[in-house]
This record gives structure tokens, C-alpha cells and sequence, in this order.
């Protein structure tokens, strides 16, 4: 029996703008168990990243909860916060900006361990520091180094062993690769697998780019307009997929292969955004397949097969 | 390899700046047959845009500096013509799209005046016919033509990059540079931005040079592929050979890093170390220290260029005793 | 447009309030007796005291500034405890003068600045930039009333072409036109240089050259309307400096305008009309700036889209 | 894994290490021959500043009147000249040196402190605060600078410390722009909700990460200020409202000098290029540090 470590209930998050309220997270569920991947992936706009940093709140939700290990992190003060911190932890995409500029390698892979008194003593700190180096592969002699002096992969790297510094469980991924290059991408997924095998981390994997969550999660989300549209075990999922946005995303996917040609699907218009959506399924502009009742109302996510939930009016026909 | 719209040949390029210089591009040979496209695949720092600019002649100067080689357009040596010719033949027989539609259009004129404006320098027509033309060049990229009068800032990305795209053929150009066209883009709006590049290709009939990091999207859209590290073409051939028949160690490396969609079990092999320091390339073979079919010689020796048939070739010592060498395929 | 227009004017008023409120309250902490300056050094006790109490001295400032206020809508900002004649006709007797000093001054800048800050940037590194560079740097840290003595010195005491000061036709409006513009069109042109330079790095640039655009015609067309932006706002702020720099320049240049109208009142004590021509001054500057924000409008679609 | 050995080598490998960054900024500061030029000015002036009493005697040189000796050209006893009143013009210039570059300083700490601390915390709390805060300073910032220098010195009367609390509050709002400016632009940055999702508190994030990241530009904008600020003091001097004589500033040099231009301009020439050299240098310095911090020119 595995056991559920988060859990996301009913959680919303809308920003104020000149234009109305901009529904950026809109009522959405799901569970993680312990030592899992969870894949959120969506196109630009879709509410992934918001719904990655309300849960570690990075940002305040408007409505719902989210429960890490049975207690509501929402109802937290600001210590309770601060300890849980220490076990859910964020890698951010940009690996540029997530850095300080005027800290060194070390420093920045110490100021977590430092901040929350997890070492007090400074050899024993620089001790722990070197270990993590090692643990993500970074050369011990750029301990000393700025992170502007290095790669977009190394600096990734920085950013990995600062989440892990702390007692670490839980780690939101926010697009962790995608901006590297492809032999680089590869190499830090690599990384984040096999610190997950060795440390039994949890991570929510939130990207663009299906390929990449495809050979790391268990389960993958889909989000669109600050909806949740389908969720399935992976492997479902790709096989499967039921949601019309969901197709189009697998078939857009370009294939570096030259046999297996995959019929694609061309979706009209753009991604807009959701602000002051009307009861609608928030695709149907853009669906090939969309009929008056998507237009007229929500679709509701239900689950059509164990563990695999959709919300589409049409799949009911 | 006959009928060639373009023809670089030796192409070397340096970056002169305080720190030293930077070999950008040091002897690119590359061709482009009529009608055709050609991938040019490499990764951040390998040189691609670089040479694009080359060809524009828009190689910002100081600190670039085009050191030596020779890029011929239909027959005409592009390096030895005065601004005057070249801003002749930019817009008109060779045009260029470039990576972030977000900032490649002028925020303070209209989408129609901007398209007009090529058409009024080439095609020597008044205001009110290049303005027509301008509307008829957004409904071809699938833009209603009566949005000709609005400013940049009122389109998505994915409409921003259609109105480079008709800029750049507003005057049906015989060759078309696109610098990572879809890369900025989102993956269901790229799907639908090389669909129209592809369409247009047919339609306009002119050669492309594709520059990319996504061998996904050179399968698409590509006829032939040159494979670029470091400055250096290291492998060419047809999209088939290539794709089929991979000779060059680096392009495997490529291949084995991205993840398979259709096989999750699939494991990723990843090309270990980084990219040489263009300020201090290597003596040998640029690829030698990250390359696992590395010998002594590599180290030491610029690789020779071997063929395989016509069109195939890579640069690599592997292959000067034993053609026959095989890849091992990375997949143990 | 319109909107725009208006919610600008609209969001003046609270800041000329503002304005009024906090000059009048500083104004007000000048030591010293108003009644019994304008009375004199024999007035007696109880005059002074009557006096003050006509002048409604005794009253809180706030009820005073109140007071002031409401004379203001109605263009009474009381009168000169030196002259006895209203504030208003004084400085709208004075401020024409101020006026035509100060726009001159502008479009003399602006008029050089522009075209060298465009070329130094097209040439950046050349001896023109460099040297053009120096110059304008030199001419941020000359202080104007010390230019003024300068070009006195030279163009009126030893080549007798201008007058020394005072203010008899265009001719003598020359040298503190020009000395009033010298610290403007150094750091406008700087202004316009860095601007210039970033534009020309951008990628529509380079969209624009891959089309066959000619070099001048990329400066023109596609570059120089995206460095107006940040230049304009240079421009306004300059104004603003100009306005407090004419100050200086109308004391050295005996040029009868509100600068030096203040200037004389606040040597004389004379708080209304030091009131006065503050609260002139900064009405001119807010209006500026307006007109700046409309200038803006006009240049740059994206704010014009943002009110439509 | 790691045993004490591999430790003790690897800390060895890395004494050579850390560049700190203000060694990188002057390293770049260095190839700027302006801005070399500029602290090379600056440093005489400091100099002559505090050893003034070395160099002239105050009561002697700068303040009696010596009217056998009025009006002196340059010559080798009295290099700039006498003025109307006898007194040695270069030793008058030396002592000014002390009070513009020490108003100058004190004047732009209180901008800084002051405008810097509402500047920080109206950029990084953003909301209402900000609101409130930057409405005021609309308010500030619609009177020309000078002109509300002038106001404020006018009603609290001419002296050395009203004088810098008239340049002082005058700089505020536009010390309190950029400081917010450089806050906002940091504020948004990864490496914040980083430090945030480490369990960082406002106090550590502001001291650690935001303020030392927006520094750059504040440091230059202080540079320009102390220029502008030297500048502002002798304007003020100059129409009678800064330092009052006989005390020696070069405003107040030129306004005494003015009437003695025609036959006399040496008079108005030294004082002037004193503030020219000290305005300049400053204005060098401040130049050649915005590019030697700018980190997008590495």
C-alpha cells in the first residue's frame, strides 16, 4: 500500500488584472503518492507553474487546499511553514535567474542548511556541501566559482543540490530542462531519476514537452487554461489519450524519426487566456470536435477507467 | 550536385572581443540545392545563426568578422558585394525569419506598413498596391487581411511569427533562412507554424536553409541535414542517410539524448561533458573529449573529411582506416 | 485617446494639491513677521497687530492655507508685501518672459541634441563619438550660471555682438537662450545616444536590414522612433531642470522673468510672491510633463491601444 | 564518501579561489582611462579638503580682508589671483573644497538613507504602501529640484546645515525611484522565491539577496548625485541663498566675482573650474562605474 503524500483539493488561484480576474489555477484535484512522479504538463498559460508554487505556497491560493503528509500547508503560520520547507523543496527553469548572481557555488548550496540551523558547525557544513557537489556531479573545485562563470547545466545542477541540501521529500520540478540544450537535457533527467531512486524523492514534473515527462512519470496531468483535462497513469495516457487537446498535444510532438509517421492533428486559433471565463469547456474554441454542449457548459472531470480522468463532454457518446 | 542556389564553402568566422577570440566558425562547406531545404542541427554555441548571418551579411561588426571563405548565391560571391547590391538581394532573393517573433517586429509600425516596406524597395510599386499586396500576404498565413493596420503588440506569438513569415516572402524569395522559426513558439502553435512553412515552401518554390536543435523538426520539414559542432559541419547527407544511417559519433549522441515519446522504456544516453570553449578550441577533433569512440589520434589531428556516396560525409578519424566502422548504437 | 488625454489631465489635480499644500506649508515656516515688515520699522505695536489680523495672520495655517486656496481658483494668490500689487499680475506680467527663455532653451537642445546623439550612436567608437561624448559630458558639469559669466566675457564685454543682460528684443535673448540649453543638450544627446544603441541591437533591426531596409533608412524609419521613447522622457525631466536652472540664468542675464522675480522676492521676504512663482513653476513642469505623456501616446501605439 | 583527506586536498586546491566581486568591478573600472582620470581629480580634491590647514591658513589666507592686495593677478604668490577683497583666490578655493564636497556627501547620505529605505520597501511590498508612498512623491517630484532646494532654504534661512537639508529632502524622490526601480527588478527574479522556498524570512531576503543585487545601480545614481549635489550647492550659494560670506564656496566666489568680470575674469575663471573639475570627476567616475557594474557588457 502506497501512501498518498500530497494532496491537492479543489485549489484556485485567480490574479487581479486591468482586464478582470484572470483564472490562472481553476478547481483542480490530485494526489501524489510517496516516491512518485507526477507529470503537470500544459502549453504557456495553462497554470502549471502557478499550481506548482502554490503548493509550495510561493504564492497564497484563493481557494482550496493542499494537504503534505495529512496537514493543510494553507492553515500553516509562518513556522509551521518554515519546518515543512525543509522537506518540499522547488528547481526552477530558468537556471539563470534562479541563482544569485552575488553568491558563490557553495554559498549557495550552504544558505539552506545554514538558514534553518540543520549544521551548525562550519566544517561539518562544508563537509555536507561537498557531499552534495558530488552527489549531483559538480566538480568540487567549482565550489568557489559564480554561478555566471558556468553552464546553463552546471548552474541546473547548483540548483538541484540546493533543494537537496535540506531533509528533502518532495520537489516541484518547474521545467527543469527546458532550457538547456538537448545533450545537457539529458543529462540532468538522468540526474533527477537517479536521485529519486536513491533518495525516494517524490517530484511533481511540470513541463511543456510530453517526451520529457514521458520516460519520468508515473502519472501525468494535463492542464489547460487553468484546468485540469485529463489525467492517467502514463502509460495510458500515451496509448490512450481521450481529450481531443490531449491528442493534438501528442500528435504536435515533432518525431526525430523517419518510420513511424504520426498522423497529426492541427488545432485552429491560439492559446488564450482565461480571464473571466464563461461556463464552457474552456477548449471548445479551439476543438475540432466541439459541439453545442461544450459551448454551453463545463465538462466535469470524471473518471472513465480506473485512474484515468477526463473531463470532455464527448467521450460520454 | 548540380544547379546550386547556394554554395558556402570554407566559411570561417571569428568573434574579436576583449577576452580573445572567439572561432565561431572555422570552414563550413554547405549547399543548398533549388527547392530544396537543408537542416542545419546543432546545439547552442555550435554556429548556426552564425553562419546564417554570414550569408545575410549581417554579421554584426565589430566585434564578427568574417576571416575567410566563400558564400555564392546562384553563382554571385555574396562576400565581395558592396551594401548597396546586398540590400538588393535581402527581402528580395534570399530573405530571413529569426528565432523570437516576440521581438522581431518593430513595436512603433504597423504589421501592414512592415510588409509593405519590403515590397516597395524590391518591386518599385506605390504605397496603395504594396499595402494590397501586404493584405494578400497576411491571408496567405492565414491572418485576416484587414488586421494589416495594427501594431505588433496586439498579436499572440504564434500570429507574430505568421507576419515574419510574410515579410519574409513578400517578394517570393529563391531562398529563405529560417533561425529556429518554432522554437519560441508553443508545441500545438509550432505544429501549426511548420505546417505552413511547409505548405509555403511548396507554394513559393525556394530553397531553405532550417536552423534548428530539433532533429523532431528536421524530419518534418527537412530534405537534407548537415549535423554542426563547434563551428564545424560533422556530418551531411539526405534526411534518410543521415536519419538511417548515422556515422558521426556526435550525431548519435544526439539522437540517444532525446527522449522517445512512443517508448517510455526507452533510456536516455546523454553526451557526456559540454561544448569546447570557442575562445580555446581544441587542437584535434572538437568532439574528442565528450566522444566515446575517442583514439589517440583525435586528440591530436584535425578529422579528415570521409565520404560515403554522393551526399554523405562526416568528419571523423573513425571512419579513415575502416569505412565499414560501425556505431554501436549507444543502446547497450 | 481622448481617455488617455483625460485621465492624465485628472491625475494632475491631486498632485498640484498636493503641491500647493506642501509649498505652502514650508513657505509658511519662514521666520519673521509679515505685518510688520509691510508696516515698517515705526509702526506701532497695535498696528502691527491690527494689520495681522486683516491679513488673517493669526489664524492656523491650515485655515490659512484654506484660505489661499480658495483665493487661488478664483487666480487670486494674494499680494506682493513689497510692491502692494497683486501676485497674479506680477507673474503674468513676468512668465512670458520665463516662457520664451525656457522653450527656446528646449528646442535649441533638443534641435542639436537629437541628430549628434543619432550619429555618435551609429558611429559609436569613432573620434566623432568620442570626442562628441567628452563634450557632452563636460557640458553636464558646467554649472550655468558660470557659463553665463563666461559667454558674457566673451561675446558682450570683448566682442560687444550681445548684450550683457536685460531683455531688449531676440538679440539679447541669445546668449541665455544658449547657456540655459548647454546642460540639456549634453544629457539629452547622451540620452539619445544610449537609446540609439540599445534600438539598434534589437532583432527588429536586424528584420528590418534582412528585408533590403538601407542603412539610413533603418536609422530613420525603424530606429530612431523606438529611441524617441526614453529620450522624450529625458526631454521632460530636462524641462524641469531648465525651469530651476532659469533661476540662475535670468539672475545673470538680468532677465526679467520668474526665476529672478522669486529670486528678488525671497531676498525681500516677500513669501506671496515666493509662494507664487513656486506653485507657477511646478504648474508649468506638471504641464510639461503632460504634455510629454500625450507626446508618448502619439509615438508609441502600445499606450494608445492600452485606452481605446 | 568523502574522508577528511579528500576534504583537506580539495580546500587546498581552492585557497587560490574566490575573486570577490568588487575586485572584478575595479578590474574593469581600471580599463576606463575617464573614469581613471575622474578618481585621479577626485582623490587632489579630497585631498586638498583634508589638509586645507597645510595647505592655507583659514583665518590668514581665505578670510582677512587685505585690501592693499585687491584684485591681484595670478602670480607666484598668489597663484589664481586675489580677489576684491585681497583675499588669496586659491586658498579661498581650497577651503571650499571642504564644505561642497562635505554638504555634497552629508546632503546625498540623507537622500540615500531616506528615499533609499522608502524606495526599498515601496518596491518590494509593492500594493498600497507603494501607492501611498510614490503618490507623495509625485508630489515632490512635480517641483523642480532646485526650485524646492530653493523654497526650502528660503523659508528656513541661509545656512551650512539648512543648506543640506535642503539638497538633502530635494534629492529624496528621485533617490527613492531608483532604489525602487532597482528593487522591482530584482524582486521578480528566481533566486527570490528560491531563497523564499529555503525558508528565507523578508529581513534575510531583503539584506541578502535584493539589496546587495540592486546595488549597481544605486551606487552609480549616488555618484551623479554628489556631482548634481555640488552643483546645486554653489547654484544656491551663488543667488545668495547657500553659504554666507566671508565664508569661502565657490557659488559664492563667482556671485561676489560677478561685478568684477570685465577687467578682472580671472576672478570668476578658478572658481568655476573648480566645480567643472569636481562636477566632471564625479560624473567620470559614475560612468565608468555604470559599465564596469553592468554585468550585461561580460
Amino acid at each position: 500500500m502506497s501512501e498518498v503524500i500530497l494532496q491537492v483539493k479543489n485549489l484556485k488561484k485567480y490574479f487581479d488584472t486591468p482586464r478582470g480576474k484572470l483564472h490562472a489555477v481553476d478547481d483542480i484535484n490530485f494526489s501524489i503518492e510517496k516516491g512518485k512522479t507526477l507529470g503537470l504538463v500544459g502549453e504557456s498559460g495553462c497554470g502549471k507553474s502557478t499550481t506548482g508554487r502554490v503548493i509550495l505556497r510561493l504564492l497564497e491560493a484563493t481557494e482550496g487546499e493542499v494537504f503534505y503528509e495529512g496537514v493543510n500547508i494553507n492553515e500553516l503560520d509562518y513556522e509551521g511553514m518554515r519546518k515543512l520547507r525543509k522537506e518540499m523543496q522547488i528547481i526552477f527553469q530558468d537556471p539563470f535567474s534562479s541563482l544569485d548572481p552575488r553568491m558563490t557555488v557553495s554559498e549557495i548550496i550552504e544558505e539552506p542548511i545554514k538558514l534553518n540551523k540543520i549544521i551548525t558547525d562550519p566544517k561539518e557544513r562544508f563537509e555536507r556541501v561537498l557531499e552534495l557537489m558530488d552527489l549531483v556531479g559538480l566538480s568540487r573545485r567549482l565550489m568557489n566559482t559564480y554561478p555566471h562563470e558556468l553552464d546553463g547545466g552546471r548552474r541546473q545542477r547548483i540548483g538541484i543540490a540546493r533543494a537537496l541540501a535540506l531533509n528533502t521529500k518532495f520537489i516541484v520540478c518547474d521545467e527543469p530542462v527546458s532550457a538547456l540544450d538537448v545533450s545537457i537535457q539529458a543529462q540532468i533527467l538522468n540526474l533527477l531519476k537517479e536521485l529519486q531512486r536513491k533518495l525516494g524523492l517524490t517530484y511533481i514534473f511540470i513541463t511543456h514537452d510530453l517526451s520529457v515527462v514521458n520516460h519520468f512519470s508515473d502519472d501525468i496531468a494535463v492542464m489547460y487554461l487553468g484546468k485540469l483535462i485529463e489525467k492517467a497513469p502514463a502509460e495510458r495516457l500515451f496509448t490512450n489519450p481521450i481529450h481531443p487537446y490531449t491528442k493534438a498535444l501528442l500528435s504536435a510532438i515533432p518525431r526525430p524519426t523517419l518510420d513511424k509517421k504520426v498522423e497529426k492533428i492541427i488545432l485552429k486559433g491560439e492559446i488564450t487566456s482565461p480571464i473571466n471565463p464563461e461556463n464552457n469547456c474552456r477548449f471548445s474554441d479551439r476543438c475540432n470536435h466541439a459541439q453545442d454542449i461544450c459551448r454551453a457548459s463545463e465538462p466535469p472531470l470524471e473518471e472513465v477507467f480506473p485512474g484515468h480522468f477526463v473531463a470532455c463532454h464527448l467521450f460520454k457518446e | 550536385m548540380s544547379d546550386k542556389l547556394l554554395k558556402i564553402e570554407d566559411l570561417v568566422v571569428h568573434y574579436i572581443t576583449d577576452d580573445g577570440v572567439v572561432e565561431a566558425v572555422n570552414g563550413v562547406n554547405i549547399g543548398v540545392d533549388r527547392g530544396k531545404t537543408l537542416g542545419l542541427v546543432g546545439e547552442t554555441g555550435a554556429g548556426k545563426t552564425t553562419t546564417a548571418l554570414s550569408i545575410m551579411r549581417l554579421i554584426p561588426h565589430p566585434p564578427g568578422k568574417i576571416v575567410s571563405g566563400s558564400i555564392e548565391l546562384e553563382g554571385t560571391d555574396l562576400l565581395s558585394l558592396k551594401e548597396s547590391r546586398l540590400e538588393k538581394i535581402r527581402g528580395d532573393v534570399v530573405s530571413m525569419i529569426f528565432q523570437d517573433p516576440m521581438t522581431a517586429l518593430n513595436p512603433v509600425i504597423t504589421v501592414g506598413d512592415q510588409i509593405a516596406e519590403a515590397i516597395m524597395i524590391h518591386q518599385k510599386v506605390g504605397q496603395s498596391k504594396a499595402a494590397q499586396k501586404a493584405r494578400e500576404m497576411l491571408e496567405i498565413v492565414g491572418i485576416p487581411g484587414n488586421r494589416a493596420g495594427e501594431y505588433p503588440h496586439q498579436f499572440s506569438g504564434g500570429m507574430k511569427q505568421r507576419v515574419v513569415i510574410a515579410i519574409a516572402l513578400s517578394c517570393n524569395p529563391k531562398l529563405l533562412i529560417a533561425d529556429e522559426p518554432t522554437t519560441a513558439l508553443d508545441v500545438t502553435i509550432q505544429a501549426q507554424v511548420l505546417e505552413l512553412m511547409k505548405n509555403l515552401k511548396d507554394k513559393f518554390q525556394m530553397g531553405m536553409v532550417l536552423i534548428t536543435h530539433d532533429l523532431g523538426v528536421v524530419a518534418e520539414v527537412c530534405d537534407d541535414v548537415a549535423i554542426m559542432y563547434a563551428g564545424r559541419i560533422v556530418e551531411q547527407g539526405t534526411l534518410e542517410e543521415v536519419f538511417n544511417t548515422v556515422k558521426h559519433p556526435y550525431t548519435e549522441g544526439l539522437f540517444n539524448s532525446i527522449p522517445n515519446i512512443d517508448d517510455r522504456r526507452d533510456k536516455l544516453k546523454p553526451i557526456r561533458g559540454l561544448m569546447s570553449d570557442p575562445y580555446n578550441l581544441p587542437k584535434g577533433c572538437s568532439f574528442y573529449d565528450r566522444c566515446d569512440y575517442a583514439m589517440p589520434v583525435c586528440e591530436t589531428q584535425k578529422p579528415p573529411k570521409i565520404h560515403f556516396g554522393e551526399t554523405h560525409f562526416v568528419e571523423c578519424h573513425l571512419y579513415q582506416e575502416q569505412q565499414d566502422f560501425k556505431l554501436n548504437g549507444g543502446k547497450e | 485617446m481622448t481617455r488617455y488625454i483625460l485621465r492624465r489631465i485628472f491625475m494632475m489635480i491631486p498632485v498640484m494639491l498636493g503641491v500647493t499644500l506642501l509649498v505652502f506649508f514650508i513657505i509658511s515656516l519662514t521666520p519673521g513677521d509679515a505685518a510688520s515688515m509691510i508696516l515698517g520699522q515705526e509702526a506701532t505695536e497695535e498696528s502691527i497687530q491690527e494689520l495681522r489680523e486683516e491679513m488673517g495672520l493669526n489664524d492656523p495655517t491650515a485655515v490659512q492655507y484654506v484660505r489661499y486656496m480658495g483665493g487661488l481658483f478664483q487666480g487670486d494668490m494674494g499680494r506682493s508685501y513689497a510692491t502692494g500689487k497683486t501676485v497674479s499680475s506680477e507673474i503674468a506680467q513676468r512668465f512670458p518672459n520665463t516662457f520664451v527663455l525656457t522653450v527656446s532653451a528646449i528646442f535649441l537642445s533638443v534641435l542639436i541634441s537629437i541628430p549628434i546623439g543619432v550619429v555618435s550612436a551609429t558611429k559609436q567608437y569613432s573620434i566623432f563619438d568620442n570626442v562628441g561624448m567628452i563634450i557632452a559630458l563636460v557640458g553636464i558639469s558646467m554649472p550655468s550660471f558660470w557659463t553665463g559669466l563666461l559667454l558674457i566675457i566673451a561675446f558682450s564685454l570683448t566682442l560687444g555682438w550681445f548684450p550683457s543682460g536685460g531683455m531688449e528684443g531676440f538679440i539679447s535673448l541669445i546668449l541665455p537662450a544658449f547657456t540655459l540649453a548647454i546642460a540639456s543638450t549634453a544629457s539629452i544627446t547622451r540620452t539619445t545616444r544610449s537609446s540609439m544603441l540599445e534600438v539598434i541591437r534589437q532583432d527588429y533591426i536586424n528584420t528590418a536590414k534582412a528585408k533590403g531596409v538601407s542603412k539610413n533608412v533603418v536609422i530613420r524609419k525603424h530606429a530612431l522612433k523606438n529611441a524617441l521613447i526614453p529620450a522624450i522622457t529625458v526631454i521632460g525631466l530636462e524641462f524641469g531642470i531648465l525651469l530651476g536652472g532659469a533661476v540662475l540664468t535670468e539672475t545673470v542675464f538680468s532677465w526679467p522673468g520668474i526665476g529672478r522675480l522669486m529670486v528678488e522676492s525671497i531676498q525681500r521676504k516677500d513669501t506671496p510672491m515666493v509662494l507664487g512663482s513656486v506653485i507657477v513653476f511646478a504648474l508649468a513642469f506638471s504641464v510639461v510633463n503632460l504634455i510629454i505623456d500625450i507626446l508618448y501616446a502619439f509615438i508609441d501605439p502600445r499606450i494608445k491601444s492600452n485606452y481605446s | 564518501m568523502s574522508n577528511k583527506s579528500e576534504v583537506i586536498a580539495t580546500e587546498n586546491l581552492i585557497k587560490t579561489k574566490k575573486r570577490s566581486q568588487g575586485a572584478d568591478v575595479w578590474r574593469r573600472l581600471k580599463k576606463s582611462p575617464t573614469a581613471m582620470i575622474g578618481l585621479g581629480i577626485i582623490i587632489l580634491f579630497l585631498f586638498m579638503a583634508v589638509f586645507a590647514p597645510m595647505i592655507a591658513d583659514y583665518d590668514d589666507e581665505a578670510i582677512k580682508m587685505n585690501i592693499k592686495e585687491r584684485l591681484q593677478p595670478p602670480s607666484s604668490t598668489h597663484v589664481f589671483g586675489t580677489d576684491e577683497f585681497g583675499r588669496d583666490i586659491f586658498a579661498r578655493i581650497v577651503w571650499g573644497t571642504r564644505i561642497s564636497l562635505f554638504v555634497g556627501l552629508i546632503s546625498v547620505s540623507i537622500a540615500l538613507s531616506i528615499g533609499g529605505f522608502l524606495g526599498a520597501i515601496a518596491g518590494y511590498y509593492g500594493g498600497r504602501l507603494d501607492n501611498a508612498i510614490m503618490r507623495v512623491l509625485d508630489v515632490l517630484l512635480a517641483i523642480p529640484t532646485i526650485l524646492l532646494a530653493i523654497t526650502i532654504v528660503a523659508a528656513l534661512g541661509a545656512s551650512v546645515l539648512n543648506l543640506m537639508i535642503a539638497v538633502g529632502v530635494s534629492n529624496i524622490p528621485g533617490f527613492a525611484r531608483v532604489v525602487r526601480a532597482a528593487v522591482l527588478s530584482v524582486k521578480d527574479e528566481e533566486f527570490i522565491e528560491a531563497a523564499r522556498a529555503i525558508g528565507a524570512n523578508d529581513f534575510i531576503i531583503i539584506t541578502r539577496h535584493v539589496l546587495p543585487n540592486s546595488m549597481a545601480p544605486i551606487i552609480v545614481f549616488a555618484t551623479l548625485k554628489v556631482a548634481s549635489s555640488i552643483m546645486g550647492i554653489s547654484s544656491l550659494s551663488f543667488i545668495g541663498l547657500g553659504v554666507q560670506p566671508p565664508t569661502p564656496e565657490w557659488g559664492g566666489m563667482l556671485a561676489s566675482g560677478r561685478a568684477y568680470i570685465r577687467d578682472y575674469m580671472y576672478i570668476v575663471m578658478f572658481p568655476g573650474l573648480a566645480i567643472v573639475f569636481a562636477v566632471l570627476s564625479l560624473n567620470l567616475i559614475g560612468d565608468g562605474l555604470r559599465d564596469a557594474l553592468d554585468p550585461k557588457l561580460k
